[in-house]
C-alpha cells in the first residue's frame, strides 16, 4: 500500500437523499474529508409564494415523505400563528397522537430497516428475512402498526389529508380510537422484544465522541415533541419566533443544502438532543429503558442517537395509550375547524423524528403567502455530521479503508439524514 | 426462468413513493420475494447497471441530472415512472410559473448563481416512459398491482374515468355541495377518492384524464365563487405542466 | 319475485386445450382446440366465444372454423392486448377458458338454395371463414358462391393455404385485391370496392355476407345497393366491446341491440336505420 | 292487500327486535351539505339511526343488488388452471325504501332474471327483503310522479306510509307479512286510516309535481327517436365531465367491467365485475383503438336514450325512475332528464 486512502462514496445508501463522502488520506494524514450534499433544490419556499392558507401544508408536506406530518403539522402551526387562530385541546391532543405516529413509523424504519443491517453485518434487510425472520417479523408488524395508527388519524401516513388549519377535517371514531388503544397495549410486549434485540446489538455501535451543542424542543411538562420553546444543552430557551437567531443558516459550495450553526461552529437536533434535553420528562417504562441501556444525558456519542430513538419508540408508545385514553374521555367528532383570513406573519416548530423543524410564512390579507422560511432538521445537522466526519476519521485513519468506509457510512447513517428534505 | 431484475431511482422528489414501497410491510417481502432488487438506495447497499425494470421517482429540475436518467434509460428494458414527481412533475412545477432568477434568489440570495435549476418536469420530458404510477404519494395498492401485472406480461389497467366516478362509490358528499372546490372531475381515478373520503378535496396529484373537459371545470369553479387567478391555481398545482407543454 | 335460478354461474368457462398452433402472419396466429369434456363446442358458424386466460382477462374471439365431425374448432387471434398477447405465448397443450358459443350465426339455412356473395376486409377473414367452409362442405345445398377478399398488403393476407385452393376451385369465384402491393404480387390492387365491377349477381336471389372492419361497411353497401341487393339479404357481422357476453354488461349495446346477444351476425335491413351501428 | 298499523312508538321496538335476528341497512343522516341534510344508506345497529323521513339518498340502494365490486370467479392459474364460481349472499333487510327506488329494484329483476340469468344478481337477492316507505319529503329535483315511480304495486315485502301517529303496513309478500307477525306489535286498519294513506300519499305526490315532463311518459320512445339529431345533445353534452356521476348515482345504471386480480405468488386470483358507466370516455372503445362513442354528445345522448328509448322496448317502461339524482349531481347541471326531455319535446312540437 503506498499510503494512500481515497473514500468516495457516490450517494450513500439506505437514507433519504443524496448525499456523498469523499476522503482523502495520504501517508497517514487527513488531506480531505468531506459531507456533500448533491441533492437537487426544489425551492418549496419560493414556490410557495402566492399560493393560499389552505394548500400551504398540503405543498410543504411535500418537502419530506418520511417527515410528511411533521412538516404537515409544522405548517398548520406557522399559518395558525400567522392567522391568529387557536385550536381546540381535543385537535392538540390528537395532533400529539398523530405526531407521535410519525416518530414511530420512522424511528422503527431506520432503525430496523435501515441500522440493524449494519449491525448484523449484512446490506439490507432483505437478506435478513431469511437469516433473522422473527425479528424482521416483528420489525414489520411494529412498523405497520405506527403507520396505523397514522393512517387512522392523520388519513395517511405521508402526506396526511386530515390534518388541516384549524383542526381536522376528519376524526376518528370512538370504536377506532378504542381499537387504536388495545393494540397499541397489546404491542407493549413487541417494544420490549424489540428493545432487547437492538440492546444486544448496542456493542456493536462504535464507541466514539465529540462534545457539540444539542437543540431541541423543551416543554415544563412532558417530552416534547408538539409544543415548547427551543432550548440548547449550552443552557439557554428561546421562544419559538425567535428562531432565525438559533440556527443563523449559511451556505456552503459543496452543498445544495443549506448549513447552520449556533454558538459552536455546529449543533446537533434529533432523538439524542431530544433525549439530552429531555430526559427527565421521560414516562417510566422509556426511562428504565434507557438506564437499561446506559444512555445517560448529556451523552456526546452521536451514534447513540441511535439508542435514543429506541428509547422514543418506547416512549411514544406509552404516551399514544395515555392520550388515546384522554381522548376518549371526552371525545366530540362533531368539532369543526373555524378559521378566518387576514394578513400576518408566524411561525412554528415541531420536533420531527430527525431533529428540530420550523416554518414561517407571512400571509397577505387575502390569505396568500408573500414570504416562506423552512428550516429543516438535516440543515442544521449538515455542519455537525460534518465535524464529526472529521473527528472521526482523524480517530479511524489508520484502519484498513473498508473500515473506514463502512464506520462514516455509519456515522452519516446514525443520524437518519433527510437530505433531499434539507435541499427542500 | 430467472426472476426479473429490479432497480430504484429517484430525482428531485420527497421520496415517498419510495416509501410507499417499504410502507408495503408484509408485502414488502412478498414484492422483493419475487424479484431480484439490485438497486434501492434508499433500502439497501449495492448497486448494479444490469436491470430489466427501473421504477423512477422524481422529476427532473436541473440539467445535469439528465445523463444519470439516459443511463437508466439506456439500462433499463421497462421505464416506469412513479408518483406524480415522475409522472406530471408534482409540485416541483410550482416554481415554473415564476421567474426562475428570482426563484434562485429567494432562496440562495446573492450566491443563486451557484444552484442550477431548470423548469421541472416530468420523466417522459426527458425519456421515453413505459409506464406511469400516478399520484402523490402512489397507493400502495395500485402499485402491487401494476408490480403484479409486470411479472405477468401484462399490461395494468388504469382508470381513464375521473376521480368523481370513485367518490360516488365511496359515497362521500361532493365537496361543492359543502362549499369547496375540487379538481375531482378533471384527475384520473384509481385512488378511491381518498382526500375527499379524509376529510379533504381532491388536489388533482395523479393528473388529467386522457380527455379532459378543462372548460367545462373551470366553469363549475367559477360557478362556485372562484376568480379567475384562483382557477388557474388550482389547475397549477398539479396539472400545470400540460400546460406549459401545449 | 320470479325466476328460474341458473345451474351455476354463467361466468364459469369450460377448459379447451391447444391441439395446433398455425402461425398465420405476423400478428396473427391460428389455434386449434379441443374441449377437455371430450364434446363438440356445438357453435354455429357466426358465433363467437369468450376466451379467457387466467389472471389476464376475457376477450370475444369468433370461431373460425364451421363445425366439424372431430370436435376440434378453430380461433384465429390477432396479436393486440393483454388477452391476445397471452393466448400468442401459449404452446400446444396449453389450455384456455372457453363460455359460449354465444350469439348469433350466419344464415346457413336462409342461404340455402340461393348465391352467396362473400365480402371480407381484413381479419373479417376468421369468422367469415366459418360459413365458407360450411357452404364449401355442403356445396350442393348452395347456389352461386363468390368470394371478395381485400386486405391491407400480401403479408397480411391469412389462411394462405386455403386461399390457393379457393384460387383454384372452380365451383365459386374467388377475388381478390391488397390496397398496397410489395414485389411479388402479382393480382389486383386496390380497396375492396375495387372487385365489385368484376362479379355479376342476381341481386334477388343472393345473400350477401360482409365481415371487415368499421369503415368498409359503408363502402360496401354502397356496392351492394348499386348491385341492387335487397337490404334484408345482407349479413354483417359487427365487433364491439364485450365484457360478459350475457346481454348484460351494457359494453356492445347499439341503441336496441345487444351485439353479443342479438348479434355479432346482424341483418342489414335491421340495423340501416340504427345511429351507431355503422 | 292486507294492511296493518303500527303506532309510530312501537317502530322502535319492531327495528329493535330485527336487529337482533337480521342485518338491518336503512337511511341514515350524513354530513349536511348546502343544500341541507345528507343521507345514505348504511347498517342500522340501533333503532335511532335509522331515518326515515329522508327526501333521497344520495346513493340509490343499488349496492346491496349489485355491489361496486363484486367476486365472480376465484381461479388457480398453475399448476393446472382451476376455476370455482363465487356467488355471494347474505340475507339482509333494507329498511326504508321509497318507491321510486323501488321501481328500479323491480327493473333490475326483471334484467337480472331474464334472457340468461344473472345468478350472483338472483341469489343476493333472494336474500333480501325490502321494506319500503312512502316519502314524506321531495327532494329539489325529483320527479318520480312523471315518471309513474310515485308508488308501487309490488317489489316490497313491507311498505311503510307515516299517517301521522301511526305507520300503515302493507305486507306485500308473505315473508312480509310473517316478519310482521314475529316481530311487530300491529294493529288493525280502520276505514278512516285507509282514507288517510291516499290522503297522504296524494299529498306527496302532488308536492312532486314541481318538477314534471310536460307530456305523458310513455311518449318518451318516439320523443327519442325523433330527436336523434336534435342540437340539444351537443349542446349539452359540450360540458360533460365524463365523470360518471350520472351512472353511478342512477338506481337503473347497471352496467359493469369485468378484470383479474392475482395475489402476489402470481398463483391465485380472482375475476371481479364493477360499476361501470357508459359515460365514460372508454366505455366503447376496443383494443384497436377504434371508440364507437367517440364523442361526449354521442355517449351522453346514448344515456338518455337508453332510459327512455332503448331499455324501454325491454321493460315496456322508461328506466328512469325520476329520482333526480343525477340531476342533483351533475356538477355542470346537464344531467337532468326533465330539462332534457321538455326540451327535446318543445323542439318537436
Ligand atoms: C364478436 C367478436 C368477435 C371477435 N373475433 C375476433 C377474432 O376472431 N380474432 C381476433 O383476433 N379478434 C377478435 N375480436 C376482437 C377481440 O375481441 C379483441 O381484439 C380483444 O378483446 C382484445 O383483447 P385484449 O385483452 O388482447 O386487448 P386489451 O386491449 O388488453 O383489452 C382490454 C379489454 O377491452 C375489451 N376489448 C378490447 N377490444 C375489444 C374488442 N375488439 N371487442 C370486444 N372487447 C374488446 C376487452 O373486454 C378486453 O378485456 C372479436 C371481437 C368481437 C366483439
Ligand atoms: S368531491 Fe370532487 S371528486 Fe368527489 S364528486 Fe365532488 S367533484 Fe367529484
Ligand atoms: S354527471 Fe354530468 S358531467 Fe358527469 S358524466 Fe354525467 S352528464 Fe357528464
Ligand atoms: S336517470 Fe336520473 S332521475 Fe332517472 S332514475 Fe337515473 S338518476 Fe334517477
Amino acid at each position: 500500500m503506498n499510503g494512500k486512502k481515497v473514500i468516495q462514496i457516490h450517494h450513500v445508501t439506505r437514507i433519504e437523499g443524496h448525499g456523498n463522502i469523499d476522503i482523502q488520506i495520504k501517508d497517514g494524514k487527513v488531506d480531505k474529508c468531506q459531507w456533500q450534499i448533491v441533492e437537487a433544490p426544489r425551492f418549496f419556499e419560493a414556490a410557495l409564494r402566492g399560493r393560499k392558507w389552505n394548500e400551504a401544508a398540503h405543498i410543504t408536506s411535500r418537502i419530506c415523505a418520511i417527515c410528511s406530518i411533521g412538516h404537515t403539522l409544522c405548517s398548520l402551526k406557522a399559518t395558525e400563528a400567522a392567522l391568529g387562530i387557536t385550536i381546540s385541546e381535543q385537535t392538540l391532543k390528537l395532533r400529539k397522537l398523530l405526531i407521535n405516529g410519525e416518530t414511530l413509523q420512522s424511528h422503527i424504519l431506520h432503525l430496523g430497516y435501515l441500522v440493524v443491517p449494519d449491525l448484523v453485518g449484512a446490506p439490507s434487510v432483505i437478506p435478513l428475512a431469511s437469516t433473522h425472520p422473527a425479528e424482521v417479523l416483528l420489525v414489520v408488524r411494529l412498523h405497520r402498526l405506527a403507520n396505523e395508527m397514522s393512517d387512522l388519524i392523520g388519513g395517511r401516513t405521508i402526506h396526511p389529508q386530515r390534518p388541516v388549519v384549524g383542526g381536522f377535517a376528519k376524526w376518528p371514531t370512538v370504536a377506532e380510537l378504542e381499537n387504536l388503544y388495545q393494540k397499541l397495549e397489546s404491542a407493549q410486549s413487541d417494544v420490549m422484544t424489540l428493545a432487547g434485540f437492538v440492546k444486544g446489538l448496542a456493542p456493536n455501535f462504535p464507541k466514539f465522541s465529540r462534545e457539540t451543542e444539542y437543540i431541541g424542543l423543551t416543554h415544563p411538562t412532558e417530552y416534547a415533541f408538539y409544543e415548547g420553546e427551543i432550548a440548547s444543552t449550552d443552557g439557554g430557551k428561546w421562544p419559538v419566533d425567535n428562531y432565525k437567531s438559533i440556527v443563523n443558516e449559511y451556505l456552503v459550495p459543496h452543498s445544495t443544502a443549506k448549513f447552520a450553526r449556533h454558538k459552536r461552529d455546529a449543533y446537533m437536533v434529533g432523538a439524542l438532543a431530544r433525549f439530552n434535553l429531555n430526559y427527565n420528562k421521560l414516562l417510566p417504562g422509556a426511562k428504565k429503558l434507557a438506564d437499561d441501556v446506559g444512555l445517560k444525558p448529556i451523552n456526546f456519542n452521536p451514534f447513540m442517537n441511535n439508542v435514543a430513538q429506541l428509547v422514543e419508540v418506547a416512549h411514544a408508545f406509552e404516551d399514544s395509550m395515555q392520550l388515546t385514553k384522554k381522548l376518549l374521555e371526552k371525545w366530540d367528532p362533531e368539532e369543526k375547524p373555524i378559521v378566518s383570513v387576514k394578513a400576518g406573519l408566524g411561525s412554528g416548530s415541531v420536533e420531527v423524528p430527525r431533529g428540530i423543524l420550523f416554518h414561517e410564512y407571512e400571509y397577505n390579507k387575502d390569505g396568500e403567502i408573500v414570504w416562506a422560511n423552512c428550516v429543516i432538521p438535516t440543515n442544521q445537522n449538515h455542519a455537525n455530521i460534518q465535524k464529526d466526519m472529521e473527528a472521526l476519521v482523524e480517530e479511524i485513519k489508520e484502519r484498513p479503508q473498508e473500515e473506514i468506509e463502512l464506520m462514516v457510512e455509519m456515522l452519516v447513517r446514525a443520524y437518519d439524514p433527510c437530505v433531499s428534505c434539507s435541499t427542500h | 426462468m430467472d426472476k426479473p431484475r429490479v432497480a430504484f431511482f429517484d430525482f428531485a422528489s420527497c421520496e415517498g413513493d419510495q416509501l410507499q414501497i417499504v410502507n408495503l410491510e408484509e408485502d414488502l417481502l412478498k414484492v422483493v420475494g419475487a424479484v431480484d432488487v439490485v438497486s434501492f438506495r434508499e433500502a439497501m447497499k449495492g448497486h448494479s447497471d444490469n436491470y430489466d425494470i427501473a421504477f423512477v421517482e422524481g422529476s427532473i429540475t436541473r440539467r445535469s441530472d439528465e445523463p444519470r436518467l439516459l443511463e437508466i434509460r439506456k439500462n433499463a428494458k421497462i421505464l416506469v415512472a412513479i408518483g406524480a414527481c415522475a409522472t406530471i412533475g408534482g409540485v416541483n412545477l410550482l416554481k415554473n410559473f415564476q421567474d426562475l432568477e428570482s426563484v434562485r434568489k429567494f432562496v440562495y440570495g446573492d450566491k443563486f448563481f451557484q444552484y442550477e435549476t431548470y423548469p421541472a418536469r416530468p420523466i417522459k420530458a426527458v425519456v421515453p416512459v413505459d409506464l406511469e404510477i400516478h399520484q402523490c404519494p402512489i397507493n400502495r395498492d395500485e402499485f402491487v398491482m401494476a408490480f403484479k401485472a409486470l411479472l405477468m406480461g401484462k399490461k395494468p389497467e388504469f382508470p381513464n374515468y375521473p376521480v368523481c366516478e370513485d367518490c360516488k362509490k365511496a359515497e362521500n358528499i361532493c365537496v361543492f355541495e359543502m362549499g369547496m372546490t375540487c379538481m375531482g372531475p378533471v384527475t384520473r381515478a384509481g385512488c378511491g377518492a381518498c382526500c375527499v373520503v379524509e376529510g379533504s378535496v381532491c388536489w388533482g396529484c395523479r393528473g388529467f384524464i386522457d380527455h379532459p373537459n378543462a372548460d367545462s371545470e373551470r366553469e363549475v369553479l367559477a360557478k362556485y365563487g372562484l376568480s379567475v387567478g384562483d382557477i388557474l391555481k388550482k389547475f397549477r398545482l398539479y396539472t400545470g405542466f400540460s400546460e406549459v407543454s401545449k | 319475485m320470479n325466476h328460474s335460478m341458473p345451474d351455476g354461474s354463467p361466468y364459469v368457462p369450460k377448459w379447451a386445450e391447444i391441439s395446433r398452433i398455425e402461425k398465420l402472419t405476423e400478428s396473427e396466429k391460428l389455434f386449434e382446440l379441443r374441449l377437455s369434456n371430450g364434446q363438440p363446442l356445438g357453435h354455429k358458424p357466426g358465433q363467437f366465444v369468450e376466451v379467457s386466460v387466467l389472471g389476464i382477462g376475457e376477450a370475444p374471439i369468433s370461431i373460425s372454423s364451421p363445425p366439424i365431425n372431430d370436435n376440434s374448432f378453430e380461433l384465429a387471434v390477432r396479436k393486440v392486448g393483454n388477452v391476445t398477447n397471452a393466448m400468442h405465448n401459449l404452446g400446444v397443450g396449453g389450455k384456455l377458458g372457453i363460455r359460449g358459443p354465444f350469439g348469433t350465426n350466419f344464415p346457413i339455412d336462409e342461404a340455402k338454395g340461393k348465391d352467396i356473395l362473400f365480402v371480407a376486409g381484413g381479419i373479417g377473414l376468421v369468422p367469415l371463414r366459418s360459413f365458407i367452409k360450411f357452404v364449401l362442405e355442403n356445396r350442393k345445398d348452395y347456389g352461386e358462391v363468390t368470394v371478395l377478399f381485400g386486405a391491407r398488403n400480401p403479408s397480411e393476407q391469412l389462411f394462405l393455404s386455403e386461399l390457393e385452393q379457393w384460387r383454384g376451385r372452380k365451383d365459386i369465384s374467388y377475388l381478390e385485391t391488397v390496397d398496397r402491393a410489395d414485389e411479388n404480387w402479382k393480382g389486383n390492387v386496390g380497396v375492396i370496392t375495387t372487385l365489385f365491377p368484376k362479379v355479376q349477381v342476381d341481386p334477388a336471389k343472393t345473400i350477401c355476407v360482409v365481415v371487415g372492419p368499421p369503415v368498409m361497411y359503408r363502402f360496401v353497401i354502397m356496392e351492394t345497393k348499386a348491385k341492387g341487393i335487397p337490404d334484408k339479404q345482407i349479413f354483417l357481422s359487427l365487433e364491439r366491446r364485450m365484457k360478459c357476453g350475457l346481454g348484460k354488461c351494457g359494453h356492445c349495446q347499439i341503441n336496441n341491440i345487444y351485439v353479443c346477444q342479438d348479434g355479432p351476425v346482424l341483418r342489414y335491413s335491421d340495423i340501416f336505420a340504427l345511429e351507431e351501428a355503422l | 292487500m292486507e294492511l296493518k298499523k303500527i303506532d309510530k312508538p312501537d317502530l322502535g321496538l319492531f327495528l329493535q327486535n330485527l336487529i337482533k335476528d337480521f342485518q338491518v341497512e336503512g337511511v341514515k343522516r350524513k354530513g349536511q351539505s348546502v343544500y341541507g341534510q345528507s343521507f345514505f344508506y348504511g347498517s342500522i345497529n340501533a333503532p335511532d339511526e335509522l331515518c326515515l323521513d329522508f327526501d333521497c339518498t344520495t346513493m340509490p340502494p343499488k349496492k346491496y343488488f349489485i355491489p361496486p365490486k363484486e367476486e365472480l370467479l376465484k381461479f388457480t392459474i398453475a399448476p393446472k388452471p382451476e376455476v370455482a364460481e363465487v356467488i355471494e349472499s347474505k340475507p339482509l333487510i333494507i329498511f326504508g325504501v321509497h318507491p321510486y327506488d323501488l321501481k328500479a329494484v323491480n327493473q333490475m329483476d326483471k334484467i337480472f332474471s331474464e334472457g340468461n340469468p344473472d345468478p350472483n344478481y338472483l341469489k343476493r337477492r333472494e336474500g333480501i327483503l325490502l321494506i319500503g316507505v312512502d316519502p314524506t319529503k321531495v327532494s329539489p329535483r325529483s320527479f318520480w310522479n312523471s315518471m309513474e315511480a310515485a308508488s308501487v304495486s309490488s317489489g316490497f315485502d313491507l311498505m311503510l306510509t307515516d299517517i301521522g301517529e301511526s305507520y300503515l303496513v302493507e305486507v306485500g309478500t308473505d315473508k312480509g307479512g310473517n316478519l310482521l307477525k314475529k316481530y311487530a306489535k300491529v294493529s288493525s286498519v280502520t276505514k278512516e286510516e285507509e282514507q288517510k294513506r291516499i290522503d297522504v300519499r296524494s299529498k306527496i305526490w302532488n308536492m312532486c309535481k314541481k318538477r314534471a315532463l310536460n307530456f305523458p311518459m310513455r311518449e318518451l320512445p318516439s320523443l327519442l327517436v325523433n330527436s336523434l339529431n336534435s342540437p340539444l345533445w351537443d349542446e349539452k353534452a359540450s360540458k360533460c365531465l365524463s365523470c360518471v356521476t350520472c351512472n353511478m348515482v342512477c338506481p337503473t345504471c347497471y352496467c359493469f367491467d369485468v378484470w383479474d386480480d392475482v395475489e402476489l405468488d402470481l398463483t391465485h386470483g380472482q375475476r371481479y365485475r364493477r360499476w361501470d358507466g357508459c359515460l365514460a370516455s372508454d366505455f366503447a372503445k376496443v383494443a384497436t383503438g377504434e371508440n364507437f362513442r367517440e364523442t361526449r354528445a354521442a355517449r351522453y345522448r346514448h344515456r338518455f336514450l337508453r332510459k327512455g328509448q332503448y331499455l324501454f322496448s325491454k321493460l315496456n317502461d322508461a328506466a328512469c325512475v325520476g329520482c333526480g339524482r343525477c340531476a342533483a349531481y351533475c356538477l355542470p347541471d346537464i344531467a337532468d332528464p326533465v330539462d332534457v326531455f321538455n326540451r327535446l319535446k318543445e323542439a318537436v312540437k
